[in-house]
């Protein structure tokens, strides 16, 4: 961990055209600090790896509406019509992945594996163009690691070091996209001295997080 | 009894003591309300939590727990937090018992299509094809009809959720069984005739020599 | 969770020849109780999919001195010269798999995936028989998923309804093999009411557990 | 200073501040005891703790926290579980910065064998197979020779750990550089002659016109 950032430079660190793992569910778990950074500096043509684009007004939606993002992976857009109509438009393209295989692909990126086979998306849209593989007399689709330039991350608490512990429904994706970037940084709603987070409340491990971004005031 | 509660209370009769169930959002997190705590089921939400409540009292509500939908809800005694990546090994490694979703058209091969309306509506398929391809029972419970168009289909014009074949589709007008040998009729709602069941459904139906009233305790 | 049982009535349940998944990392967060019983009532031909055999009157190690497994896959044998012996004079048979393969492996039984991709093994003896394939120019082993009829786990804290807690270095491989056996049957130091472990302290969701030992005397 | 606090010693140079590094049972476990605490490092044991510390003091140990061979140990302020598969997964994932570990062969393509001895001892190969294949940097820390016989050898003889290349290898006679070119020597002992490391050295070594002694402060 390399210490404490202001959102700011946090933003400034992300530059534009950077693919970011964006962690949170519907806008829980997200890192709306970091977020509204990104649209405070006008950042322009992301690319978003993300659960869903949240909805106007909050979390990832927000970047959304900026027009900060031209490319989203993701499972779903549903609850977000300002992400469908760019898609409709054209100024943003979607790549829909079934969300048991976006979780997959992101923790294959992060753990060092080529890839996963699964069951999922066999006989759909979502099997073009991806390699069957027969496994025991059983097909399953060969689906490929994702990894972003970027994580950013919301946890309930960190400590000094960059340890994180996520509260009840906003852990989801938070602990896999800690791995599978090049740089990681995290927002917290406290930060704590080290030993108050106990080694097994820990669910990221501080040599993971880079960058933690200071204190919300 | 309206048409809703009605899909909700029938789907609620199929959940069994101790099971896990997830519940889509929109009419089937309905059925939550029909399944007595009593009954020791865990509901999971594909967001990250076994042991989803009701919505908290006013004031109470907590950012960080929601239902997939982004609705707040509470945890019941002896619930756990996951991780997404835990969520969906569960619901692709067959832990899941049942669950319970949404439905655009299901065809008589039991195929369900519920993610994607070609060039109007493309929500994305969230957790929808890992749920038809994972769980050990999958429920769909929808109207019969949308603007007066059979929503059983002969086969789907929509791209398909998963190639599995459902277990169960629970409508207004009726429960339907999909099997090797087609769409069998299982139940009809109250007062309705096999005739207009038929009547409002494209697809072929096999129907057995009872079809007898889905029955409500209350 | 269907209740408690008796070490004995557990290891009645588990047959001859029955293949187990014994968590514990040499004999760390092993379940112990269970494994005393299953030697207790002279179980034989049993498969064991394990770490390692810990070390002779230890953990695994207990099945191994009995006579109890006729095969075992794991990663290690190394502290245990009676395995190694067995393997030898040909009364057990062997198949080694390095460890990060293994627990992936393992996750794959558990979580629906038809298998993995990792370059850990290429060019080495463990290449053997299995498919290369190449993603994006790297060349990855094809593993393939493991499961078991039982999965004999030690938790820290069990609750009523039989969520899981570990302590520190007796995580290792519990929380994955909770999800890989037909037969889930756990034991805990201490078993707690409801509500004793908060949500997000639990380790493995009450939903996998089949069996809980009762407490012990 | 006796051959292997030399090697441990040497070892803990390469340390650098903020790593995340694991070290193998035997040997390597000494390079710990001269890495300063305040170089904030935090060491990792494949069993599942980030943040090992030293052995407790009597009577304060836990069953349930140990290192990779089962020795008791500590943990220090900072210090996390986790599991195997997220163990694995930092190692294979490339999020370990070193790994230092024993061996039996290092040739000249820089492969290591130290997992198996065909029909005399086989181990297994444990965590090894991931160590040398994702860890950042992979330290081969051992005795330059065993039984009079080079442990630094044209080809390995025995089944290698992996295809990948070793970064360095220190052993009581020489720090030996890996690289496309052969393996370079880097140090010599103190007080050892490059012919006498030559002498010791099957493989053919590739001599630098400076090979300095490894200096210590202490």
């Amino acid at each position: 961990m390399k210490g404490a950032l202001t959102p700011r430079d946090a933003a400034d660190m992300i530059a534009d055209g950077a693919s970011l793992m964006i962690a949170g569910f519907m806008g829980v778990g997200s890192p709306h600090r970091l977020i509204d950074a990104l649209v405070a500096r006008n950042a322009r043509e992301l690319t978003v790896i993300a659960n869903d684009t949240a909805r106007p007004g909050f979390g990832i939606g927000k970047l959304i509406s900026a027009g900060a993002v031209r490319h989203v992976i993701t499972s779903h857009i549903g609850l977000n019509p300002e992400t469908q109509a760019g898609m409709i438009e054209g100024s943003i393209t979607v790549e829909l992945v079934p969300q048991g295989t976006l979780v997959e692909r992101i923790r294959a990126g992060g753990m060092g594996l080529g890839g996963v086979l699964t069951p999922t998306g066999l006989g759909t849209e979502v099997e073009e163009g991806k390699r069957i593989i027969e496994v025991e007399g059983n097909h399953f689709l060969l689906e490929t690691p994702l990894r972003a330039d970027f994580s950013l991350l919301a946890a309930g608490q960190a400590d000094y070091v960059g340890n994180l512990a996520y509260s009840l429904t906003a852990h989801n994706f938070n602990p896999v996209m800690a791995l599978a970037a090049d740089t990681v940084i995290a927002e917290a709603e406290s930060i704590v001295p080290v030993g108050v987070i106990p080694p097994d409340a820990v669910k990221t491990p501080s040599v993971l997080v880079d960058h933690l971004l200071l204190r919300a005031c | 009894m309206d048409t809703k509660e009605l899909i909700a209370r029938r789907v609620a009769q199929e959940i069994l003591p101790g099971m896990l169930v997830n519940l889509g959002i929109g009419l089937p997190s309905m059925v939550a309300n029909y399944v007595p705590a009593e009954r020791g089921v865990f509901f999971q939400a594909e967001n990250g939590v076994i042991g989803l409540g009701a919505r908290p009292p006013e004031g109470m509500e907590d950012p960080n727990l929601t239902d997939a939908g982004g609705g707040f809800v509470s945890a019941v005694p002896g619930a756990a937090s996951i991780d997404s990546a835990m969520s969906f090994g569960l619901i692709r490694g067959g832990h899941l018992d049942m669950t319970v979703l949404g439905g655009l058209e299901v065809d008589e091969s039991g195929h369900l299509a519920n993610w994607k309306v070609p060039g109007k509506m493309v929500p994305g398929m969230g957790g929808a094809m890992d749920l038809v391809t994972g769980a050990a029972r999958v429920v769909v419970a929808m109207q019969h009809s949308a603007r007066g168009k059979s929503k059983i289909v002969r086969k789907c014009s929509l791209p398909l959720t998963a190639l599995r074949r459902v277990d169960m589709v629970v409508t207004d007008l009726a429960v339907i069984v999909p099997s090797p040998a087609g769409l069998i009729l299982r139940e009809r709602a109250p007062g309705v005739s096999i005739e207009a069941i038929r009547e409002a459904t494209e697809a072929a139906l096999v129907v057995p020599d009872e079809v007898p009233e889905m029955g409500f305790d209350a």
